[in-house]
């Protein structure tokens, strides 16, 4: 049964320069208690997919498409029906808890407010919840912690009160929006174990551009190129079995995987190329590929891809 | 936080002694030897005797340095000197103007934030609007404007044309009627400063990734603006009245003048017209002591508003 | 954004774009030309008394086309060489104390240590007075005058300099290009001259235009109180002064020159605001 | 090459009770010529203090640097600015690395014009040379960096580098900021110069994938000490500090690579103003036993080149 599904969402940003086509007709669903992890390098629309579906958009974007909850449409659901959702269906976890963090708030406050709205519990009540949240993403004295600001809080422990007011409401489903960003790696490491423990009956769409992290954490893993998904599959498949040029590339680079380079740079979101957007830095490319733009297909197991040349 | 206070209070001692030397020198660079300028009578008659015995007596015979270590041990112990023309203590006169211009001052602030800070909030929620439009233009135009024209433009249509309001005037100690015009004109220009900074703070508040944070946990938009938005975005307001009192007491000087309000600025003027320079020496010193302390306040304070602010070691 | 493979040309193409600073650098243009341009646009001597012409209103004599003041001089031509006044006024003040400002400024920014301590001491000492009555004693001390009102404003105005051009330097030295020139062997004057200064011509051109416009409305001030030049000369503030005596019967004595005042000082902070949001460094051309 | 000695940095603090911050305590390394060196931590560890050290961009409180056998710590101020051209920076930030207000072109003559060593008339010449060698368009040359992408710029940077021909170049997280895609053309632009010039690298960086690929050695820092320091092929293989282990554990990849042990530290680390007594890593150490809170340990060697700071080796 799938918890989330998304048909042909489009998301586009009204900018001087012209209309950033952040999101372009993405089709993506999500399963009840599965992490599905969306990768992709900076600029390539990921982050605007979260904001989407939660309907946090500036005025400048128009959005078209589906995105169906539970079988309702998101985008047809009122303002004040959305406010509800949000926090209490559907949480998403902002990436950078730095400036995610109201700064004159106390933590235990900004945690506490999402359960007053939507709990209904008093203040001593949703404090004393609130308190519990910290103490379960292991905050060292939580009551204490409680009552200070963000700013005595390290990198990783912001994380830590994002995860929890993320979840203080027991959403059904997790938008995680690069929440390892700039974090050092043993705490990188941290908060990865803690996620996975916090959100195992959970679904989430887990957002980011760290391979690892997606390896840790996802059942399934799309990759995103110029605001498309170029290929989803389960995990296993996407590191074993690569067909995207893209996602070959991509894993090649890594380090661990020799660093060989893709050469060239991602296209604008603003003008795409012809054909295939990934054509002037594939080295299969064909004339084909430069002139029409491939469909996803499945190639069995669950595994789409967006090439031409995937079967050879 | 004591450190701090203390760190602050240090810092300030080099200035206030560079301010202490400033305003002691007055006398010197004013015209004429300092003897004669203050032993001369209001009728321009000098009597050689007295100004010798007036030399012996302040100590002008002494050398430079002594006279301004006397002079400074005088002004420490709040003895700023006499007034040649009223012959009594400087200090006494500074005190009776304060009042005078505390009370325009805080008249003035009150009534410059209760239109300022409402017009900018609404100007940052309603951005572009036509009301944002107007406000800033209007806050333009307050910015530029002349304070003593407006003054005058004041006097001309409630006093001269319609009589509503006394022309100028301190009235029974600084009745309503007396404050209404010079208020209004010192707290003009500190309104559009403020209504300006109101809707550029709460417009860079919205734009945090913290209110996309409220947002996201279902908040509803009135308390993200009344709560998240604007707990921020008053911090800079508020530091902002600090700069306010400076900009008052320097808005005062024309003010006081053209409405014959007895404060501190009338009493600048004044004296200097009348070569008092005694009491010019006092009320620089007076001023600036006053002024670095208000500020030094301000500062100390935003601990209590902004809790990013440490005041560690660093 | 568009290419341009020219920073001056997008910084043109985003004064276009900005109403205020449009509008605001027109009035600047207007006044300039009558500045330059007032002896040939006057109809009559702005300093020649005729007793039997006094007093006379706007729009009533072709001679006079704004009437003429208490002494029978031609209002017009007055208001037109106070621009002179207050435009001569506000760039000399402006561009010497942004000259001993900038120079203050970078010596204290950069080098840090002694020299900064003291600069700032002598900083701190100029801000404890507020500026209006430093500069009101400054100017009466020194006496009545047009260059006393001058002096006085320098010693207020150089500060804001000092500030702003010690600031962006202080974050300029953070910057990894200054710590890459230091260690291409760079000395410091050719790192100043190369690299700091032309990173900080943006803030200074924002401080002074904003500047002008506080000179311009502080002389004015300092005028009307008494302390500025003395009567025949045609400055707005004095002339202000002299006519609120006949304000009950001839208003336009009081009107004009605070208009005229209000108008150049708008215009500069018009153009002060806009240049800071198109130089603004969050949304600058340097993202 | 690079020699390095007890070097050390404490910044001062505190108005009324002196304290010190340990940003850097006593760290000692050398770099042989045409090696590399991986300099490894996590933030706040110092390791971005000592490639400004080195470089005498701030001053160290103690130590010794020998660059080629010169001791630069007893240069004086104009010496410093001679030998300065024979060791370049490269930052972190691509963006802040380039002066805004210079064309790339500008910014890639100054080191030249600055040596003087060529000639006026062949600068143009030598620029098309350079922006060629690290695999930039000439186009690019009239460009501003705010119209390049970071790794352009970082492109750039390595130009103005090479443009001083320098034997040591200190690479501060060079890519951290930038894409995976893009942090491979880099890394491998800079082993093909290292190859071609033979510079000698000192490379920092959070990232043990990235050095263990780039360097011949490597050294981990923690708290501004260096723990362990060997050769790549020994840290990757036998590392043993309790530290390394959990940094090379906390490095993820693949579902393939099974459940192997993962070590994940508790809590996070101190300030370098309240480093721990004794060991200084024993607040989040799993060996943790009496002798590491009492006793700081001494760095023993453990095979050829391989030094370790634990109790336990």
């Amino acid at each position: 049964m799938n918890l989330l599904e998304i048909i042909n969402l489009t998301t586009h940003f009204q900018t001087p320069d012209g209309i950033v086509q952040a999101v372009d007709k993405i089709d993506l669903s999500i399963r009840e208690k599965e992490t599905f992890g969306l990768i992709g390098e900076t600029g390539c629309g990921k982050t605007v997919i979260g904001l989407t579906i939660m309907r946090l958009l500036p005025p400048t974007a128009t959005v078209g498409g589906e995105i169906l909850y539970n079988g309702k449409n998101l985008l047809e659901v009122s303002e004040t029906g959305m406010r509800k959702i949000r926090g209490e269906e559907i949480a998403i976890i902002l990436q950078n808890p730095t400036t995610s963090l109201n700064p004159v708030l106390k933590v235990g406050e900004q945690i506490a407010e999402a359960i007053r709205l939507h709990q209904g519990l008093n203040k001593h009540d949703a404090k004393k919840k609130a308190i519990e949240m910290l103490d379960s993403v292991r905050i060292s004295s939580p009551s204490r912690r409680a009552n200070e600001y963000p700013h005595k809080f390290s990198g990783g422990m912001k994380q830590r009160v994002m995860i929890a007011m993320g979840l203080a409401c027991d959403p059904s489903f997790i938008i995680a929006d690069e929440p390892t960003k700039g974090l050092d790696v043993t705490i990188k490491a941290q908060i990865v174990e803690l996620m996975k423990e916090m959100t195992e009956h959970k679904a989430m769409l887990l957002i980011t551009h760290d391979l690892g992290v997606a390896a840790e954490m996802c059942d399934r893993i799309a990759l995103m190129y110029a605001g498309e998904l170029v290929e989803y599959a389960p995990l296993d498949e996407i590191f074993e079995k690569p067909l995207h040029p893209y996602t070959i590339g991509f894993l090649n680079s890594l380090p661990k995987k020799g660093l060989v380079p893709i050469p060239g740079m991602s296209p604008s979101l603003i003008n795409f190329p012809d054909g295939c957007r990934f054509h002037s830095r594939c080295d299969y490319a064909t004339g084909e590929c430069k002139q029409k733009h491939p469909d996803m297909v499945e190639m069995g197991n669950g595994h789409f891809v967006r090439c031409f040349h995937a079967r050879s | 936080m004591f450190n701090y206070v203390l760190k602050r209070i240090l810092q300030l001692i080099p200035a206030l002694l560079i301010v202490s030397v400033a305003s002691f020198s007055i006398i010197y660079f004013a015209p004429g030897d300092p003897a004669e300028t203050i032993c001369t009578g209001p009728d321009g008659n000098t009597n050689p005797e007295s100004v010798e015995k007036f030399r012996i007596e302040m100590g002008l015979d002494k050398p430079l340095h002594t006279q301004y270590l006397i002079w400074l041990n005088n002004v420490v112990h709040g003895d700023l000197g006499y007034s040649f023309r009223s012959e009594k203590p400087v200090f006494e006169h500074i005190i009776t103007a304060f009042k005078a211009t505390l009370k325009l001052s805080i008249v003035s602030l009150v009534v410059s934030l209760i239109i300022a800070v409402p017009l900018g909030i609404l100007s940052a929620i309603r951005q572009n609007s036509l009301i944002d439009v107007s406000c800033m233009v209007g806050a333009s135009l307050g910015v530029s404007m002349p304070n003593f024209w407006l003054g005058l433009l004041l006097m001309l249509l409630f006093g001269v044309y319609l009589h509503w309001l006394p022309v100028a005037g301190y009235g029974a100690g600084g009745d309503i009627e007396h404050i209404i015009l010079p208020a209004i004109t010192l707290g003009t220009g500190s309104a559009a400063v403020t209504a300006r900074l109101m809707r550029s703070s709460m417009l860079e508040a919205l734009g945090q990734d913290y209110i996309q944070t409220a947002r996201a946990k279902g908040v509803p938009e009135q308390v993200v603006i009344g709560k998240h938005a604007l707990k921020n975005a008053l911090i800079p307001v508020v530091t902002m009245v600090g700069l306010n009192f400076g900009y008052l007491l320097n808005g005062s000087v024309v003010v006081e003048t053209i409405f014959g309000w007895p404060g501190l600025g009338s009493l600048i003027v004044d004296s200097i017209n009348m070569r008092d320079y005694m009491m010019v020496q006092g009320c620089m010193i007076f001023v600036a002591v006053l002024f670095v302390a208000v500020n030094m306040i301000v500062d100390i304070s935003y601990k209590y508003i902004d809790p990013r602010i440490h005041y560690g070691a660093a | 954004m568009a290419q341009h493979n020219n920073q001056f040309m997008d910084v043109i193409e985003r004064f276009k774009e900005s109403r205020s600073v449009t509008i605001g650098a027109t009035i600047i243009v207007l006044f300039c030309l009558l500045a330059i341009f007032a002896p040939q646009l006057s109809p009559n001597n702005p300093t020649k008394a005729c007793l039997d012409d006094r007093l006379i209103s706007p729009f009533t004599e072709f001679r006079y086309p704004l009437g003429t003041d208490h002494l029978g001089r031609c209002f017009l031509s007055r208001l037109l060489y106070g621009t002179r006044i207050s435009l001569m006024v506000g760039i000399t003040v402006v561009s010497i104390s942004a000259t001993v400002g900038i120079i203050l400024g970078v010596v204290s920014g950069y080098y840090g240590g002694l020299p900064d301590a003291l600069i700032m001491r002598l900083v701190d000492a100029t801000l404890a007075f507020p500026s209006i009555f430093l500069a009101v004693a400054i100017a009466g001390i020194l006496g009545q005058g047009l260059v006393s009102v001058m002096i006085a404003l320098v010693v207020v105005d150089w500060t804001k300099y000092a500030r702003v051009v010690r600031g962006s330097v202080l974050s300029l030295k953070e910057k990894e290009f200054i710590e890459s020139a230091r260690s291409l062997g760079a000395t410091d004057l050719h790192i100043m001259a190369r690299h700091i200064l032309p990173n900080i011509v943006a803030p200074i051109i924002v401080v002074a235009t904003l500047g002008m416009a506080y000179v311009i409305l502080s002389a004015a001030a300092l005028s009307f109180l008494g302390f500025g030049p003395q009567p025949p000369t045609p400055e707005w503030g004095v002339m202000l002064n002299a006519g609120r005596v006949y304000m009950r019967t001839e208003p336009h004595l009081t009107i004009l020159p605070g208009l005229a005042i209000m108008a150049m000082v708008l215009a500069f902070n018009l153009l002060g605001d806009g240049l800071r949001d198109i130089l603004d460094p969050k949304r600058s051309v340097i993202e | 090459m690079l020699e390095v000695e007890g070097l050390t940095k404490y910044y001062p603090s505190g108005v009324i009770r002196k304290q010190y911050a340990k940003a850097v305590d006593g760290v000692s390394f050398k770099i042989g010529k045409g090696k590399t060196l991986g300099l490894v931590g996590e933030s706040g560890c110092g390791k971005t203090t000592i490639g400004r050290l080195i470089l005498r961009l701030i001053e160290p409180t103690a130590g010794k640097v020998l660059f080629d056998g010169i001791d630069l710590l007893a240069l004086k101020r104009k010496e410093l600015r001679a030998i300065r051209s024979r060791m370049q920076m490269i930052f972190q930030d691509p963006d802040s690395s380039l002066d805004p207000r210079m064309k790339i072109g500008t910014s890639i003559a100054e080191p030249l014009k600055l040596q003087g060593a060529t000639p006026k008339d062949k600068i143009g010449q030598k620029i098309l040379e350079l922006v060629e060698t690290v695999g930039l368009h000439p186009e690019h040359i009239n460009r501003y960096p705010y119209q390049l992408s970071g790794g352009q710029n970082q492109r750039v940077v390595l130009a103005r580098i090479l443009a001083m021909n320098p034997d040591l170049i200190i690479a501060d997280e060079p890519t951290s900021s930038l894409d995976v895609s893009v942090q491979a053309q880099i890394l491998n632009l800079m082993m093909d110069l290292q190859s071609t010039f033979g510079h000698t690298y000192l490379f920092i960086t959070h990232d043990l994938d990235v050095v263990r690929i780039m360097a011949d050695h490597i050294a981990v820092m923690y708290l501004g000490r260096i723990v362990e320091i060997g050769k790549t092929h020994d840290i990757f293989n036998g590392a043993k500090h309790p530290y390394t282990h959990a940094l090379l554990s906390a490095a993820m990849m693949e579902p393939a690579a099974g459940q192997r042990e993962r070590v994940i530290l508790k809590g996070e680390t101190p300030g370098p103003t309240d480093i721990p007594a004794g060991c200084r890593f024993h607040t989040r150490c799993i060996r943790r036993e009496e002798i590491c809170m009492l006793k700081d340990p001494e760095t023993v060697e453990v095979g050829d080149g391989h030094y370790v700071a634990c109790h336990f080796v």
